[in-house]
């Protein structure tokens, strides 16, 4: 079945209509059809123009997200452009609007969810690990619906503007968990995310956003980055270091430093999908270096560097040289103090010294 | 009967005629006898886990259901079905046989032994199973209406509930979402004195929940759930109301369930008198009373009916009781979209644990 | 103003006396105060994060505590808070110095610069601070004022939310409950035109929010959020209500959130004249010019309290801004009774991964 | 402050009112003062009683739990007895009650929430995650909240009454998990968790409610059995398998049938707390086999098996002769027909399997 969006709604729900595919391109995603560099931010709010752009079934739901733009501003002017039947402006109501993104998406539709802090898809749990990520095994069709949002600390948010979210949801089979750490990957995944048939929860570090060093130039054509694959961020032979979002940066200094004071070689992997795990990747890596370093910013106890453990047990135990070892924040919830907030989350020195022990060992 | 304009013969009550009026007891009656088969195979072993019954409250899905556009090609309305709402499931499409084959957990069931009762989905149909979770499914077809508005589709949305889940959040946040939007969404609960053992007056302190609809800036009616006419009727007019973008209409059925909340449930915290009043007002004896009384039907034909729904259901039953279970190598099938979950190591031929990757 | 039959000289209006209507004034004053001192300090880079306020909303906030049995010992009502009701926090016994330690995250804090804003609690002056998750401090009363109930205890619980909130499920359920139990508590709707930038058309279909009280039961009421007075007798009536056993009353304060949700917020949703309408009617300017028409007070007593709110936040801003920071190794502390979280092994002096184990 | 709970509620709110600790203990909670064995769901019942007669602050609250005794009656005849403010049955509103559980426990009280199935635990999934576990941490003060309530597969329940929830709240610091095997430790940890003044969440498997071989004679007296302790199972030197639940009474079976048919000595911990984690057995009895076995009920991929691999790596490597390796669920939801569920579940040999590979590598 193939859907038109019908002109905008009556007035009587909606003041904020506008007319529909007449208004110019918000400024934002113009950048790389003009050459220039790109934000971490804009990659995002360019692969969700271009998507909508391109396939009239694809739609956003979220808090905020129409005249606003959104809490960051991701979606700024995209009502305009779409009209309030496809940027729709939600009641606050986290579980009741994914649920009905749910059911958009029974209907043929891709619908995209912002959580405007992804600390507030809590309220949506039931209805993500229940209905949405069983919906297909259930015989009740496929769920291709991206639920996205802002995750991660060190913006001194405290602890409900800063949580990462991927292990609430890391055990539920039928999910897929996407984190970026780079403008060209957030475009390239989050473009294969809406066009994945499957729910993806997509991760977008509050740190990388607008960091201007991040910013690049990215391809004019059309292009994604599939889902489930691991990238290789830097070569190494010495230690495997496997990690991803903001950590990614952090392990990148760690392994410079290495590289540069110790004559050690990192190799770094940027897992980019959590789940489903790129083992591959991770395994071909171990085998060859035969130590492993996990690096998360999420918290430690329970956090994804488990279940790496697990597996390279599991496919490669005779190649480790090493425990398998791990940096992540501390098991407690995000404070905000700075002072706290610093203590608590994974740095870069902590990586240094984990790499340490590991190459000496 | 899905335009009411194209009945033959005259009109006798609500607008129908009596080709409708007898789809109406006829659908009534499928739905006792598909319940009352399945609890003989229930006592037979047949089916495992929970039995529920909608029981004396046939005529709440029957009446309302018979108010949709009903299609089987994906391009009618639609319904939110529950446990207690066997009659709408039939009268949307899907049948007897669907509904053993899936009670049994056959191979050949709509959701191939996935899933249990009536959790299961036949878009063609207009029919959207739910899951367990009480108040998503009132998020789901808030969704599905949304998309009907949207896209400019003429069709409509009904969802039914208990009176005990209009307690949980997320019937609030899915039935505000629609409000807001003015979705074409019907919502129906079926207020049938218990959430399980628990009584009205310990979930909510109205004495109607047509107070709720005044919450959500919505329409709202109350009908008297065992009269099937009563309810079509209140549907109907929601159904239009829907379909011309007049929004979200909650009606409240006044019914009652007359057994235990599933067959394991011995009713002991109910007056036996309670039980005995509401035996009295049942709604498929009331309607065939009146059919007979307003000469409507002969007590032939509908008895004819009877018969013919108890031996529908008898076939169907031993045709589903003959099928198989599925593999037990299903288990692993999609999980994932194209991707086969793995199966445990211990299992493969050889086992070895680098078998469990993906 | 514990006990409005206790208070000296004549009454004047709402049942109250000079010095009651003074102290209405004052802690309306003092919360302006404080936040336009906050904003100063967010300016020179002390505060982190966001920071909210309640200007033009001071009415609500002062002239619903007003009407509790305000305590220091634990045994008085309690408030729900939220950072548009900065002045309902001093009057329960918050000092500015808390408020601005808090906000500065200083180890000198209420909560040792763990958590933000008026995110904190001081049950012994009735204070039950806040979580980001919207709704969730209804349940959370609801559960409070039912211990009240369960034990005897002659005391009220206030939540306040905002016109957002009441789309949530957490909201929903909180409510219920508290209806249901007929719990001593009273619900504050701030309907503030806003949520965030969401209008309130986008949030709700209704026209005023006592319809949501019909959807639970209870009692409710419309005031003028921006006239103290009114907003003191709404809630008078309902804390009396409350504690003589007649359970949840729903009161909804008409107001205006005359600046962004936040101070990153610069409100280009709202159209310039919407807001210079309610600076109009500010809810001290008005009560200020009221007091001295009546002949309530004088100008010149009106002048001193504004002086001392302001030399006093300044004093108590001047003192925050010198306590130190918590100490780094805090953060391990306190995640559960007696057990202290390990420390990362990379910090140990001798780095050996397995001092990472509890 | 002390409380004495008030006279049964006034008549227009409960018709169920009933006069308090006047009516005899139900029958189900007197078996042990008469000598004779209990089941595993008694034994809870025992708990729950004993607790509310020794500590007036203890109250329950759940669906369903009052007149009608709870989905599993484990709480049948309480209301008689405790009357219906210390007997609460509630709205359906997971989240709704489970908060008002935290109000009432930041009074001072103890509350124990039932979850009809832990299933629903879903829906309170952000109050519990950011309201109740992160309280003492924000300087809310202790929140002595119990939550519990039947989980596990095994019965035909499909995928809405069968799941295991600790991986769930496994990531959440400030909260701890307790999930027993037998009816001794039932109810020695019910108390050690009513009596905790950290949140607990608690599970109880439906397998294990009724099984008759199950059944034992408690102690008369008053005891707990201490949050935080594994209990070794069997002892062993060849391999350690560390389990909990339904698969303590699987991994037994697995373990006689290698002593018998291979001669292999397997060493059984039983988890019981799951967090916090009892590092100190798991290190002891690896250290001293050199080989581990996890095995959980619960779905593999991030299923707690990660967790122990990853303390292990830290903490005993150099003892390991062998991978770490595991036996869980499939990743999927769980099914309803026989077939597929007794598929889904790990069963016996799958154990067997898996310890005669551990046991020959
Ligand atoms: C969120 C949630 N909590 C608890 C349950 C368990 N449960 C299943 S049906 C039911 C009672 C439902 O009562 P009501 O809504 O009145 O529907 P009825 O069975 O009376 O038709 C309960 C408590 C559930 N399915 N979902
Ligand atoms: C569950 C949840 N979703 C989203 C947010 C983000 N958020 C914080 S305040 C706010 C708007 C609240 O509006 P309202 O309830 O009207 O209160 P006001 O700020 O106007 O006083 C939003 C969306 C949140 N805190 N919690
Ligand atoms: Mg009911
Ligand atoms: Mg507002």
């Amino acid at each position: 079945m193939s859907f038109n969006f019908s002109a905008p709604a009556t007035e009587d729900t909606e003041a904020d209509s506008a007319p529909v595919v007449t208004i110019d391109k918000p400024e934002h995603v113009t950048k790389t059809e003009r050459g220039e560099p790109v934000t971490f931010l804009e990659a995002i709010a360019e692969a969700l123009f271009e998507e909508m752009v391109r396939d009239g079934h694809v739609f956003l739901l979220g808090e905020d997200i129409g005249v606003y733009g959104g809490a960051f501003k991701v979606t700024k002017g995209f009502i305009d452009h779409f009209g309030s039947e496809r940027i729709i402006d939600t009641p606050i109501s986290e579980a009741g609007f994914t649920g009905a993104a749910a059911g958009a998406a029974h209907m043929g539709l891709r619908p995209v969810v912002e959580m405007q802090f992804m600390d507030f898809i809590s309220p949506a749990y039931d209805v993500i690990t229940n209905y949405i990520a069983t919906s297909l095994y259930r015989g009740s069709g496929p769920m291709p619906v991206v639920i996205r949002g802002p995750v991660g600390g060190g913006n001194r948010g405290g602890p409900f503007h800063s949580q990462n979210v991927e292990m609430a949801f890391f055990h539920t089979p039928g999910l897929k968990i996407v984190y970026p750490s780079t403008p060209y990957d957030a475009k390239g995944l989050l473009k294969a995310a809406i066009r994945d048939d499957d729910p993806v929860i997509f991760e977008e570090h509050k740190g990388l956003y607008r960091a201007p060093q991040l910013r690049e130039v990215l391809p004019t054509e059309d292009y994604v980055v599939p889902l489930g694959k691991a990238r290789q961020v830097r070569e190494g032979s010495d230690i495997t270091l496997v990690t991803y979002g903001m950590m990614v940066h952090r392990s990148v200094e760690a392994a410079s430093t290495l590289q540069g004071e110790d004559g050690v070689s990192v190799e770094i992997l940027d897992l980019r999908t959590l789940l489903p795990l790129d083992d591959e990747a991770i395994m071909d890596s171990v085998r060859r270096t035969g130590r492993l370093l996990v690096v998360h910013e999420d918290t430690r106890t329970g956090g994804i560097a488990g279940e790496i453990a697990m597996r390279v047990n599991e496919q490669a135990f005779e190649f480790l040289d090493a425990p398998i070892l791990r940096v992540a924040a501390i098991d407690a919830p995000v404070p905000y103090a700075g002072t706290l907030e610093d203590y608590f989350l994974p740095q870069t020195h902590d990586v240094v010294t984990a790499l340490r022990y590991l190459a000496r060992y | 009967m899905n335009d009411p304009a194209r009945a033959d013969g005259p009109r006798l009550a609500a607008d129908l005629g009596k080709s409708d009026l007898l789809e109406l007891y006829e659908y009534m009656a499928l739905a006792r006898a598909a319940e009352d088969r399945l609890e003989i195979m229930l006592k037979q072993g047949h089916v495992k886990g929970g039995l529920y019954r909608s029981l004396g409250q046939e005529a709440v899905g029957v009446g309302s259901a018979f108010a949709l556009d009903r299609r089987v090609d994906g391009t009618g309305d639609m319904i939110a079905q529950t446990v207690r709402t066997t009659g709408a499931i039939f009268l949307m499409g899907g049948t007897p046989l669907q509904y053993f084959r899936q009670y049994l957990a056959r191979s050949t069931g709509p959701t191939r032994g996935r899933e249990a009762n009536v959790h299961w989905c036949d878009f063609r149909k207009g029919l959207l199973g739910p899951v367990s979770p009480l108040g998503t499914m009132t998020q789901v077809m808030a969704g599905i209406t949304l998309v009907f508005k949207q896209t400019g589709q003429p069709r409509v949305g009904l969802a039914y509930a208990g009176d005990g889940q209009t307690s949980t959040g997320a019937w609030h946040e899915g039935l505000n979402f629609a409000a807001v939007r003015r979705c074409p969404f019907v919502a129906i609960v079926q207020s049938n004195k218990y959430a399980f053992s628990t009584p009205i007056r310990l979930q909510t302190r109205l004495a109607s929940f047509t107070g709720k609809a005044a919450g959500y800036g919505i329409e709202s009616r109350s009908v008297d759930g065992n009269d099937v006419l009563e309810v079509f009727e209140a549907t109907r007019d929601a159904v239009a109301r829907a379909r011309d973008g007049g929004g979200v209409t909650l009606i409240e059925a006044r019914t009652y369930r007359r057994l235990g909340h599933a067959q394991h449930d011995a009713q002991e915290y109910v007056p036996r008198e309670e039980i005995e009043e509401w035996e009295r007002k049942d709604p498929i004896g009331r309607f065939r009373e009146r059919m007979v009384r307003e000469g409507w039907a002969l007590e032939s034909e509908l008895d004819a009916l009877d018969v013919a729904a108890r031996e529908r259901c008898e076939k169907d039953a031993e045709r589903a009781i003959q099928e198989p279970a599925p593999d037990a190598e299903e288990a692993v099938q999609r999980v994932y979209e194209g991707l086969i979950t793995s199966v445990p190591w211990t299992r493969l031929p050889e086992p070895t644990p680098r078998g469990a990757a993906i």
